[in-house]
């Protein structure tokens, strides 16, 4: 083999997972001696992860050109054990344009994060480990995503799941790390055993693993046996997505783990479980042209978007609240992509995109807080912004994105979400998916509440006198967050242009199974479908964002020139000038922070009763959650047998 | 005789279900998960077999058209399952440990901090 | 949900405002109202009994010797601290003091909101009367004011029955003199008089008057309820 | 000629910011006369401010108990210039009738500038009118002068 | 050519800075709020304040000390008004005053319900930098009254868009210049059976997205000391009282724009009186008479009021549109 046979970007699927188990390999082998920098115990470790994350990323992003713009399909066959006989024996990795938008953002994902590990982790115990779990988990979900083969996604799914608990409890002296950890375990596990035992069903029927021949094979010889495998699949993929019932899996799993672990969780294993319904959904059993499988995914995600948006309004910690806001953004891409209409799709998976970016961001945020001051509970924060100015700037940057306010990314996403949805209703006639347009504008707006409630009761407000001390964190850690704010404001001001690399090769990829199935070297007779993606609303950020740039040019022009910016200050020599301290009402200046608690009371006590059910709801238990996922195992089974 | 495999199959899983479901203690939860891994190896294996068949193992001139055996991708799949039935044990094992050192308990209704 | 004011507003949007203009027109106060004080300095005796009664402490006094030996006093009203009761007019036996319906009351400068008169007491041309009895007498009384006056209650009927005959001429100055036979030393004339400038001891059967400190007022001859006390 | 504006206007548009330091309410109920619509300073651009930063006219009332003086002084330093401090009634000019107690801080004067006095006890709502007509010219000066 | 772009750049420099933009914003804007005030003093049999009283406040405002408190976080203090009025401004450019649509291409109106957002957000972070505790309380209610006018403002827009896309026949038409051109060639929405609750929805709406009288509970001065701005003076709190001034005039044109379109002439400067006339109309309807006929609500009232009567007629339009009426 010569190395222009090795350079052929052909390979470079295989090599971007390669790396990572290699690095992960390489780590351990090296032994857990921590080293003597205090700044990076990890040492030459940390510098290996890096390097094989950013490996894998350069690997995946030379991909673009062939795959996104020119829409080739990569089959890759493991040892060169093509097709034999009309069935696929090798082991096969197959890249079309979906995989591959999954796999950038992962890859993008566990490249910042890994920048921000280095700082990060300086405080705990045992980081080489926490090097070789990283790579591990990174590997198997970049794996899961590039597989062309049903059951190396299963192996791939409990690679990942093992890593992610076993990261999960990582910091054990953390409040409940153990027992998040041991939740998602038995859950996870549940979730794993389903999809083991849809794949085994498949191959009993079908006798092959590979997902092209079987999305050959399955649509029109559907029965009991394949139903019943679609819903075990479906149930085990939604427990990687964390959709409701498993969201609160999710909240405990993030709110313990370590934040550059979190950003893993929210940004690139519930992708993971998305990816799976829509390999699923689109691909194998072809089921979304049916109304009633396009209502399921629809009302599990409008249901995931409202009922987490409602939790996370309710939270006092900082994490927890945006673990149940992954969730909610879960629902929009779930709810988007079930519409099963092509600006559906791109408008879904523009939102994952998204939310990767400013999930990843808020949480190296409350990591960045949580590595200066040593909680996350808003009740005790508060103030910090004058301490970390630019923590602070890259939080709202999150914020705003997360909110859906223009002209970030959240917005045009979102806003994509909201067209997709309506037309849907007019093209359907069916005012059932109104009313998603009309959950998806409140959640939205909720969103925006409870991130107001952060950045009072953290950034914002009185600062307590115990973080006086307090320091900006340091530069790696503010370099990770500030990439991803920079992709935030990039992704929402070119909407165009990144749809059109990005999402809507993505959205034609899923639309056209044929040829992903032809391109495994199999005969499909499925049509190339015409793919549009018109809107009916426009939105032009760049305009607009020039419009408001003249507005404020002007205005600061008049603020200048009336000497707007003079003010008076507090100097440093007087600290007792009443002058600059806070109006009390005429009480004694006493350290009053309106913290998070129960800061939207108004609009809690009318729902009262619905936060003390769903409070109950989520109790804590182990076993609840485990009924939860059995429940949930045999409706999807009923509701299969029912409707295909 | 073969729908008795899948039927045992499926009682081991759904056992398992129960088990995880209805008992709060920890270790029977762990014991919970594994019925259910073996549930699902059972039911690998069964898939697999066929009756009469033969081992696959490729010997020089014993393969012939007529000479069947079972089918080894099942088999292949039963190793790597039980080998991650045995990796989720020992995890949860060692978390059940810490648990109770940190807990002093192994009841599930008493282990929960993060609810809400 | 009803809105009562519905009717209200928009009739009331068409109808005159019922602002009254002040800045712009003149607004008189009420009758009896009582605005800022006016001192007549001409009438003032100088009895501080204003000073005495009034409860904000408004009511102050300086006195200078002018080269005659006259005493320059002048009154002044702190119309700040003033809680125009109308107390310190009320009590004025002369009605030097007078509340207007004058309501303008701004201060802006120090003592913008005085009120002051001046006026010369002519000293006393008599000579000085013979030294006062032993300086404990005062204290005494000042004592015995503390036990209540009603003691004599009893023999009231009996002091009014009796003939109401002037036994003692008025001295001609304004100052009083004392009806022995009349007087039952109750002590009210010396409690009362704003002066301080007569001393009554019960036991002792003493009536006894400060000439320097007597203003010739009069209340003491006003308060005694037998009528002893002639001016 | 901004600033002629900004003079002018401050006379146009003053906002009182009300403070009551242990005063018996008899001043408090003839300020709020002052607002209702039959003497309505709301004519002259009077406002009643919730807080002391958007003030111009800080109103005092009550004799400033001893409790209450750390917080009044507060509050008329949070005000921001130019500032026009008016007491309001007999009390916080001299204490009235609780001058000598031992928990009376009174007069004001003692501790800030005083601009205007309005006396009475209370005074009627035209002296009070009077009294912010004549505060309104004092920060138009201040304003003028800077 | 160069000249050509140039005059053209100038012209919507001048559209920006002039006629819908900022001065016209400052002008309108005022003398609506000053309309207003005079309105509800002489419903409430008061002479009230001259009409040209915001203007006096402004300029004052212009001239006093801004102090920023030592609790505060200056930048972030300072900067969100500033930041809040220009995207007022930039909204009031997007909606078109009858047949004047310069800028109603770049935003639909699910855009602009999202960029009304920004300025209140830009409020809230200023209150939220200054410390103070009633701040604090003040930011929270304001955020339940924006969300309790999120809904029915969605079903409000949602209505109209299925309506206008019903009559054009594309079955749903988002671009505010589409709606504006539909109202010109057929008449005001208002005509529609269909769009009257609609309407009514919205005008309930406005009092709550300006914060007025009954829902001025985030700013309740006498129980809250200003809510948000407690800690705002001099130039900055002069920026707010002026993006309130603008909100409203960007609020009533919304609606005069949504069902009152296709009155005019042609002539810009005849339409924007027109327009002007009809906010006036607005203002006093729904502003001024509110004021003078309600008290207060407490927050939790104006949650409950917002998502079921407002809702609930915003619904009856919706669905009357859906079904083509």
């Amino acid at each position: 083999m010569n190395l222009a046979n090795m350079t052929d970007y052909h390979h470079f699927p295989i090599y971007s997972v390669m790396v990572l188990f290699l690095g992960a390999f390489i780590i351990a082998a090296c032994g857990s001696k921590p080293s003597k920098d205090p700044k990076n115990p990890a040492g030459f470790r940390a510098w290996i992860a890096l390097c094989a994350t950013a490996l894998s990323l350069f690997f995946l992003g030379s991909l673009v050109k062939p795959v996104m713009l020119e829409g080739e399909i990569i089959s890759y066959w493991m040892g060169s054990r093509a097709i034999a006989g009309g069935y696929a024996i090798g082991i096969a990795m197959e890249v079309d344009a979906l995989s591959l938008f999954f796999a950038l953002l992962i890859a993008t994902a566990v490249f910042v994060s890994a920048i921000y590990s280095i700082r990060y982790m300086v405080h705990d115990e045992c980081v080489p480990q926490y090097y070789v779990l990283y790579c591990m988990l990174a590997g198997g979900v970049l794996g899961l995503v590039l597989s062309g083969d049903i059951f190396n996604m299963f192996i791939m799914v409990e690679i990942l799941t093992f890593a992610a608990v076993a990261l999960t409890s990582f910091r054990t002296k953390v409040y409940g790390a153990l027992e998040a950890a041991f939740k998602y375990l038995v859950v996870g596990c549940m979730g794993s055993t389903a999809i083991l035992t849809g794949v085994i069903m498949l191959y009993a029927q079908y006798h092959t693993l590979n997902l092209a021949q079987l999305a050959n094979l399955i649509p029109g010889t559907m029965n009991n046996a394949t139903k019943l495998a679609f819903a075990f699949l479906y149930i085990g993929f939604s427990t990687k997505a964390f959709i409701v019932p498993f969201h609160p899996l999710a909240a405990d799993a993030h709110g313990a783990a370590p934040a550059s672990i979190s950003v893993l969780i929210s940004g690139v294993l519930t992708k993971s479980g998305i990816y799976g319904i829509i390999r699923l959904t689109y691909f194998l059993f072809q089921t979304m042209n049916l109304g009633s499988m396009q209502f399921m995914l629809v009302f599990i995600g409008s249901i995931s978007m409202f009922v987490c948006v409602t939790m996370a309004l309710a939270q006092h910690d900082f994490k927890r609240l945006l673990a149940y806001h992954s969730i909610s953004q879960i629902g929009y891409v779930l709810a988007a992509v079930g519409l099963s209409t092509s600006l559906g799709i791109s408008a879904g998976l523009y939102h994952a995109m998204n939310h990767t970016l400013f999930k990843g961001l808020l949480f190296l945020a409350a990591g960045a807080v949580l590595h200066e001051t040593g909680t996350t509970d808003l009740g005790k924060l508060g103030g910090l912004s004058k301490k970390m100015p630019h923590t602070t700037v890259l939080f709202l940057i999150g914020a705003f994105s997360i909110s859906g306010v223009p002209p970030f990314n959240g917005f045009a996403s979102k806003w994509m979400i909201y067209q997709a949805t309506y037309q849907k209703a007019v093209e359907s006639n069916n005012i059932g998916f109104l009313l998603v347009t009309v959950i998806a504008l409140v959640t939205s707006t909720l969103t925006l509440a409870s991130f107001v409630k952060v950045s009072q009761s953290v950034f914002f407000g009185q600062m307590p006198k115990e973080y006086e001390n307090v320091k900006e964190v340091p530069f790696g850690m503010r370099l990770a967050m500030g990439i991803l704010a920079c992709l935030c404001i990039v992704t929402g001001l070119f909407p165009k242009t990144v749809t059109g690399v990005l999402t809507e090769p993505a959205a034609r990829a899923v639309a056209n199974v044929g040829e992903y199935i032809t391109a495994m070297g199999f005969k499909s007779n499925l049509p190339a479908p015409n793919v549009t993606f018109a809107q009916v609303g426009v939105w032009e950020p760049i305009n607009w964002l020039l419009i408001l740039c003249i507005a404020l040019l002007a205005l600061t022009i008049v603020a200048v020139a009336g000497k707007y910016d003079r003010v008076s200050e507090r100097t440093e020599d007087d600290t007792v000038d009443t002058k600059y301290q806070l109006f009390y009402g005429g009480e004694k200046n006493v350290y009053s922070q309106v913290g998070g608690g129960d800061l939207f009371w108004g609009f809690k006590h009318n729902w009262r009763h619905y936060f003390d059910f769903m409070h109950n709801l989520h109790s804590g238990i182990v076993n609840d959650y485990a009924l939860w996922a059995v429940v949930a195992l045999a409706l999807a089974i009923v509701y299969m047998m029912i409707v295909l | 005789m073969i729908q008795f495999n899948y039927v045992c199959a499926f009682f081991l899983i759904v056992l398992g279900f129960y088990t995880i479901v209805t008992k709060y203690n920890l270790v029977k939860t762990v014991i919970g998960m594994s019925i259910m891994d073996y549930g699902v190896n059972l039911l690998i294996i069964s898939i697999g077999y066929t009756p009469g068949g033969t081992a696959p193992i490729f010997t020089k001139g014993e393969l012939t058209q007529a000479s069947y055996f079972v089918d080894p991708i099942p088999q292949a799949l039963t190793l790597t399952s039980i080998v991650i039935g045995a990796c989720v044990t020992a995890m949860s094992m060692s978390l059940v440990m810490r648990l109770h050192e940190s807990y002093g308990t192994l009841d599930t209704r008493e282990i929960r901090r993060l609810r809400g | 949900m009803d809105f009562p004011f519905v009717r209200e507003a928009v009739t009331k949007l068409f109808s005159k405002p019922s602002c009254a203009m002040y800045p712009f027109q003149p607004s008189e106060a009420a009758p009896n109202y009582r605005g800022r004080i006016v001192f007549h300095p001409e009438t003032c005796i100088n009895c501080n009994m204003c000073e005495r009664v009034c409860a904000g402490g408004a009511i102050t006094h300086t006195s200078v010797k002018n080269e005659d030996g006259d005493d320059v006093i002048t009154r002044s009203f702190d119309l700040g601290s003033c809680t125009f009761c109308s107390t310190c007019a009320d009590f004025c036996t002369r009605h030097s003091i007078e509340l207007t319906q004058d309501y303008h009351m701004i201060g802006i400068e120090e003592g913008d909101l005085i009120v002051s008169g001046t006026f010369v007491k002519k000293a006393v041309k008599k000579p000085a009367p013979k030294p006062a009895a032993p300086a404990a007498a005062p204290a005494a009384a000042e004592k015995k004011a503390d036990t209540p006056a009603v003691a004599p209650k009893a023999d009231a009927p009996a002091a009014e029955a009796a003939p109401a005959a002037p036994a003692i001429e008025p001295r001609g100055d304004g100052k009083p003199t004392q009806d022995p036979s009349k007087c039952i030393y109750c002590t009210i004339c010396a409690r009362k008089c704003p002066g301080e400038a007569l001393t009554v001891d019960r036991k002792e059967k003493i009536w006894k008057l400060d000439e320097d400190k007597c203003v010739a007022c009069g209340t003491c001859a006003d308060v005694c309820p037998k009528n002893a006390i002639v001016i | 000629m901004f600033k002629k504006l900004i003079a002018e206007s401050t006379a146009k548009s003053p906002w009182l910011f009300h403070i009551n330091s242990g005063s018996c309410n008899g001043c408090d109920i003839e300020l709020v006369a002052v607002l209702t619509p039959r003497y309505d300073v709301e004519r002259l651009g009077f406002k009643l401010a919730g807080s002391p930063r958007q003030a111009d006219i800080v109103v005092v009332t009550g004799p400033v108990t001893r409790q209450s003086l750390d917080r009044v002084l507060s509050a008329i330093s949070q005000v921001p210039e130019p500032r026009c401090i008016v007491t309001m009634g007999s009390c916080p000019q001299s204490g009235n009738v609780f001058k000598g107690s031992y928990s009376v801080c009174a007069p004001l004067s003692k501790y800030v500038h005083v601009d205007v006095d309005i006396a009475g006890c209370a005074p009627k709502p035209e002296a009070i009118m009077d009294g912010l007509v004549k505060a309104t010219e004092i920060l138009k000066q201040k304003r003028g002068q800077k | 050519m160069t000249a050509n772009i140039f005059l053209n750049g100038l012209q919507y420099l001048g559209y920006i800075l002039i006629f819908p933009g900022f001065l016209f914003c400052f002008l309108c804007g005022m003398l609506l709020v000053g309309i207003d005030r005079k309105l509800v003093a002489r419903m409430q049999k008061r002479v009230g304040p001259p009409i040209l009283q915001p203007f006096y406040d402004f300029f004052k405002l212009c001239g006093k000390e801004t102090i920023v408190p030592a609790a505060a976080e200056r930048t972030t203090f300072l900067v969100a008004p500033i930041v809040g009025l220009a995207a007022l401004v930039v909204i009031q450019l997007f909606i078109p005053i009858h047949g004047f649509t310069a800028f109603s291409g770049m935003a639909d109106i699910i855009v602009i319900l999202y960029l009304l957002l920004i300025p209140a957000l830009a409020a809230i972070l200023g209150a939220a930098a200054s410390g103070s505790p009633y701040a604090g309380i003040g930011l929270s209610r304001e955020m339940v009254t924006i969300i309790a006018c999120e809904l029915p403002l969605v079903l409000v827009l949602l209505a109209v868009a299925k309506t206008v896309g019903n009559a054009l026949g594309t079955g749903l038409c988002f671009s505010m210049s589409e709606i504006a051109e539909y109202q010109l060639q057929n008449g005001s929405l208002i005509t529609k059976l269909s769009m009257i609750p609609a309407a009514i929805a919205f005008a309930m709406v406005i009092p709550g997205e300006t914060g007025s009288h009954p829902f001025d509970t985030a700013e309740a001065e006498t129980e809250i000391c200003e809510g948000m701005h407690a800690e705002y003076s001099g130039a900055p709190l002069a920026v707010f009282k002026l993006s309130h001034a603008v909100k409203v005039l960007t609020l009533t044109s919304l609606f005069v724009a949504l069902f009152f379109g296709g009155i005019g002439t042609g002539i810009i400067a005849f339409d924007g009186v027109i327009v002007f006339a009809l906010c006036v109309v607005a203002t006093a309807l729904f502003i001024s008479f509110v004021h003078a006929v309600t008290a207060r609500l407490k927050i939790e009232q104006v949650f409950k009021y917002y998502w079921t009567v407002v809702s609930g007629l915003a619904l009856v339009s919706l669905v009357l549109a859906w079904y083509g009426m």
